[in-house]
């Protein structure tokens, strides 16, 4: 019998605790973000889809066209192409296309370009109702940008 | 401790081989390659020991023998002994089923292999024994159609109910 | 028991629970036999979310594999990927400085943190409080955006690499974790009192959905649906891999083998994790967080190699089948909630549809994980 | 006879009063909630629509209004489409006999209180229809334990309710606020001349509340997280809405009995102000309607058979024990 009323105070008791917790929450101030009209700053490190590194005086890419970064991505999302102009020893490149689809940001491509020709944007809200609006030229980007 | 009173009740059962692996190298300490239909007599021998199923795997080996044995070019010789003095069968391709038990009290994991022919794959089940492993032999049999005679409800369990495709041969074309 | 489970010919009707529906996380279905509200039999559906991670690990390197790894157990990436990366290491022989070892603990264990406080919110959910949920995610915020100054990646990171970690901490890492940690103290009382020590919730979870120890052996369940089942097995402590034994913290244990233990040894798992995370920061020591000569292609001698690890759901393990060339030759992931889930259809028989749903939470389920 | 004064003219002012009251009220209602629950959340609730979202209940109804009505296949269409009807008239009909203030009341019935809880049951009828009309299996579970629900706490309820009329003789509701006058102490919770166990009278008709009204922690109709939505799953568009208004009509209708039988109903807790009367009855109600709230926000769900223990095992014996405590009581004095 003694456990009976013990459990009802012991409950009852317990209850109100939990009710002192969700007051105090409610006049605590609040912790969320108002999204659309405030925004977050990334971390330095934050991995957006990647983008090509401008050359500082030229304002040209420095990707020499090795294909490494096509050849280790694990889904296959970059194609690029690239031709040697006759007189000139080191290839050029003429297009850089990376479809955002089906990159995992996984970062090895960032990680086997030896020579620091492509880096992480640091863009995150990329909302949009078309596919394509993901397949970024990267090269024409680069060009804008500059 | 344990692992001697295995090694002691798996000899009776004469495996076709058993070896004391390196856990270091390895990541399990006996490896006891069994006949297909002792599968189950090895699986209670370890309930006894009171061990755990940990995973069921099977492996096609219809392309292992080719790439293993040409030799990678600098990598030290320590060949594994059952793969290279294993009289090369260039007759039936082969399936393998590895069971992986472990033990809760030691450090103590035990594989238990079996080789079946690769076009009639069959091999009593386990499951009455663990019956954790009714999953494991379902799953096992979506991915490489091997039989397991005497499961309660061999329907597969990943793949669509209507799927008789085994995905993970060797020559499974998409 | 319902008057069912006697004799046969009681006019039973069958319930998809699932694969859309609020209490299963994900797309799992269940079909349920029931009678009334009693379950005569639960029959788990799985293969809705199944894409075949083991056939892509065949065709893919060594190194193009670990974005999959992560994406398994989303919400305990860091495990998966720990769990791959030691195979790996395990079969080509890598070595693995001091630095990114400790590097490695910490992350896993910030990100087992994460992991339970997203079970801790979904699974009072299940039960219907609403607001415990919203303060957990507030606190994983925290973690996720530690975890995000370091790794670039705020749920599935591809952060460590063969012989090492992808890059290394910048300096207001460690005061970010402490604070963390200081913060995360401050508030457990406050989930106790408000969920654990809650009359209703205890009346849900006591004695609900028992798993005897002898069950949990037959099905292979680890973790803490093992430990909330009094068995002391923890891979960290069983089965020492990287720098875990440098570690002085204890496995929560409860012997009561029902709901609420297996609630328990979660909520106390968070309190060790906290600690380890201090001790790793303490004694973190200096040098580079990747191995010199790290290979680029990987070369396994061939022959099969296993390697398991402690996940927030259980022991992760990766069986590997090489035969010495660029990519895996079979690539067998074991992932604990399968097993774990097999037994819901044993423990299920006759309980009630609601006791059946706080069952299903406490096992922790992660479908893509048991889908693979 | 001023125009005001007569009959008809009266009768429909106070028709379009009470409707707009219950239909204002279930739309701010929803408003209250999110917000309260986002606060308690520690997040802001609807900001967008309006200030403060105060637009926002407006234009979820105009959504509710736009959705298309459909009738599910393997559903009996009448019980279908009278169900939400069942639920929400009788919540309306019972606002009749509310004293809002000392002039302000529909019809002063002198059987006030039987009729409301004549209502009250109907309202059950409404949610079983509702479930077993739209054929859907975990409609028929949420039906069935709705039912038991409301049988269990129906009795808890109305004991105690026997026990206030005891105290007040009558059951017209305007005199039990009347017999409530003068400062709080007179108010009948801490009327302890009349029973010792009078505050624990007051818990004890809250819970049946909640109960009756399918408010959480006894939320077993619309059980989210195990039956999806319970009752309200094959509702489309209008349907839930009026299910909606009927639900918190009913919370209304509950909250405003608990003020009336034990918060003095529109006295002002301080004696004689000036303050009209129905400044304090909608103050204690809108206060008793933040605590429905506020416990919805915190607590789990408690399981079915928890829930009819609790009412079997403590709640009827205790109300019980307090009828006889408060006929002895007033044997004696």
């Amino acid at each position: 019998m003694s456990n009976y009323f013990g459990e009802i105070f012991g409950g009852f008791q317990s209850l109100l605790v939990g009710l002192g917790i969700t007051i105090k929450a409610f006049f605590d101030p609040v912790v969320t973000l108002q999204y659309p009209h405030e925004s977050l700053k990334m971390t330095p490190r934050f991995r957006g889809h990647i983008e090509l590194v401008g050359d500082d005086e030229t304002g040209e890419s420095k990707c020499i066209v090795c294909g490494m970064c096509q050849r280790n991505c694990p889904t296959g999302c970059i194609t690029m192409a690239g031709e040697k102009p006759e007189g000139a020893k080191k290839k050029v490149l003429t297009s850089y296309v990376l479809n955002f689809t089906t990159c995992s940001l996984c970062g090895i491509c960032v990680e086997s370009c030896k020579f620091g020709a492509i880096a992480f944007s640091k863009d995150y809200n990329l909302a949009s109702t078309n596919k394509n609006d993901f397949i970024f030229d990267l090269k024409k980007r680069l060009g804008e940008k500059s | 401790m344990i692992l001697d009173n295995v090694k002691k009740a798996m000899a009776a059962l004469e495996p076709i081989n058993m070896a004391e692996t390196d856990y270091a190298a390895k990541g399990f300490h006996l490896d006891v390659q069994v006949a297909p239909e002792q599968v189950m007599q090895a699986a209670e021998v370890l309930n006894e020991e009171l061990f755990t199923l940990e995973a069921v795997t099977g492996v096609d080996l219809l392309t292992f023998a080719k790439a293993a044995k040409k030799p990678a070019k600098k990598t030290e010789e320590e060949a594994e002994p059952q793969e290279e003095t294993e009289p090369e069968e260039k007759s039936a391709p082969q399936m393998e089923v590895v069971y992986d038990f472990s033990h809760w009290d030691e450090l103590c994991r035990v594989v238990i292999r079996a080789r079946i022919p690769r076009d009639t794959p069959e091999i009593p089940t386990i499951s009455e024994v663990y019956s954790g492993a009714n999953w494991h032999e379902r799953e096992t049999h979506d991915f490489f159609g091997i039989k397991f005679t005497g499961h309660p409800d061999l329907k597969p369990l990943l793949l669509p109910e209507d799927a008789d495709f085994h995905p993970l041969l060797k020559d499974f074309v998409a | 028991m319902s008057v069912l489970l006697q004799d046969q010919n009681y006019e039973t009707f069958e319930i998809n629970l699932g694969p859309q529906h609020p209490a299963t996380h994900g797309v799992l279905r269940v079909i349920l036999t029931m009678d009334g509200e009693y379950i005569y039999k639960a029959e788990p559906v799985l293969g809705y979310i199944h894409r075949m991670h083991e056939k892509m690990g065949e065709s893919k390197t060594w190194l193009q594999f670990m974005p999959n790894t992560a994406r398994m157990d989303y919400l305990h990436a860091l495990a998966y990927n720990h769990g791959y990366v030691l195979t790996v290491e395990r079969a080509a022989g890598i070595e693995v400085p001091e630095r990114a070892e400790y590097l490695r603990v910490i992350t896993v264990e910030l990100n087992r943190i994460a992991s339970h406080l997203l079970w801790f919110g979904a699974f009072v959910l299940d039960l219907g409080g609403f607001t415990p949920l919203l303060y957990a995610f507030d606190d994983r915020e925290h973690i996720l955006d530690i975890l995000e100054s370091v790794t670039g990646a705020r749920l599935t990171f591809s952060y460590f690499r063969f012989g090492g970690v992808y890059n290394d901490i910048d300096d207001d890492f460690a005061p970010a974790t402490l604070a963390f940690i200081k913060r995360l103290r401050s508030r457990m009382p406050m989930y106790h009192d408000l969920v654990t020590k809650n009359i209703i919730l205890m009346k849900r979870l006591k004695e609900i959905g028992p798993i005897s120890k002898e069950m949990a052996r037959r099905y292979g369940a680890t973790g803490p649906v093992l430990r909330g089942s009094g068995v002391n097995y923890d891979i960290r402590k069983n089965e020492p891999y990287s720098v875990y034994p440098e570690f002085d913290f204890d496995v929560p244990v409860y012997t009561e083998c029902d709901s609420m233990a297996r609630y328990m040894v979660r909520m106390d798992e968070m309190e060790q994790s906290m600690r380890i995370i201090e001790q790793a920061l303490a004694k973190l020591p200096e040098g580079e967080t990747i191995v010199k000569k790290a290979p680029k292609i990987i070369k396994a001698p061939a022959g099969d190699y296993y390697a398991a690890v402690e996940a927030a759901r259980g022991t992760f393990g990766v069986r590997v089948v090489s035969d010495g060339t660029n990519s895996p030759y079979r690539l067998k992931l074991r992932s604990p909630t399968y097993s774990n889930l097999s037994l819901f259809g044993e423990v299920a028989k006759g309980m009630l549809l609601p006791d059946a749903l706080a069952l299903m939470g406490s096992l922790d389920l992660v479908i893509p994980e048991i889908d693979r | 006879m001023s125009l005001l004064q007569s009959e008809p003219i009266r009768v429909l002012a106070f028709l379009v009063g009470i409707i707009a009251f219950a239909a204002l009220n279930a739309a701010y209602l929803v408003w209250l909630e999110r917000k309260e629950a986002g606060h308690m959340q520690r997040r802001i609730g609807p900001k967008e629509v309006g200030p403060f979202g105060l637009l926002q209940p407006i234009v979820d109804g105009i959504k509710l209004m736009s959705k298309q009505l459909f009738l599910p296949k393997g559903c009996d269409p009448i019980l279908f489409m009278i169900a939400p009807l069942m639920v929400m008239v009788p919540a309306i009909m019972s606002f009749v006999t509310i004293p809002f203030s000392e002039t302000l009341v529909a019809r002063d019935i002198n059987i006030g209180l039987l009729m409301i809880f004549a209502f009250a049951s109907i309202n059950v009828l409404g949610l079983l229809l509702g479930g077993w009309g739209s054929g859907n299996k975990y409609a028929i579970i949420a039906a069935a334990r709705t039912v038991s629900q409301n049988v269990a706490y129906e009795i808890p309820m109305l004991i105690t309710v026997i026990g206030v009329v005891m105290v007040y003789g009558t059951l017209n509701l305007n005199e039990i606020v009347i017999q409530q006058a003068g400062g709080f102490w007179h108010w009948n919770v801490l009327n302890l001349k009349a029973s010792l166990l009078m505050p624990v009278m007051f818990i004890i008709f809250f819970i049946c509340t909640l109960a009756e009204t399918n408010r959480a922690p006894f939320d077993m109709a619309e059980a989210e997280s195990e039956l999806i939505a319970g009752i309200y799953t094959e509702y489309p568009g209008m349907g839930f809405g009026v299910f909606f208004m009927g639900e918190y009509a009913n919370i209304l209708i509950g909250c405003a009995l608990t003020v009336i039988l034990f918060l003095g109903g529109w006295q002002s807790p301080f004696g004689e102000t000036f303050v009209p009367g129905v400044i304090w009855f909608l103050l204690k109600l809108y206060a008793i309607v933040f605590t429905v709230i506020w416990i919805r926000w915190t607590y789990p769900r408690t399981t079915f058979y928890g829930l009819l223990n609790l009412s079997w095992k403590i709640l009827i014996p205790i109300s019980l024990v307090n009828l006889i405590l408060t006929a002895a009581m007033l044997k004696v004095f």
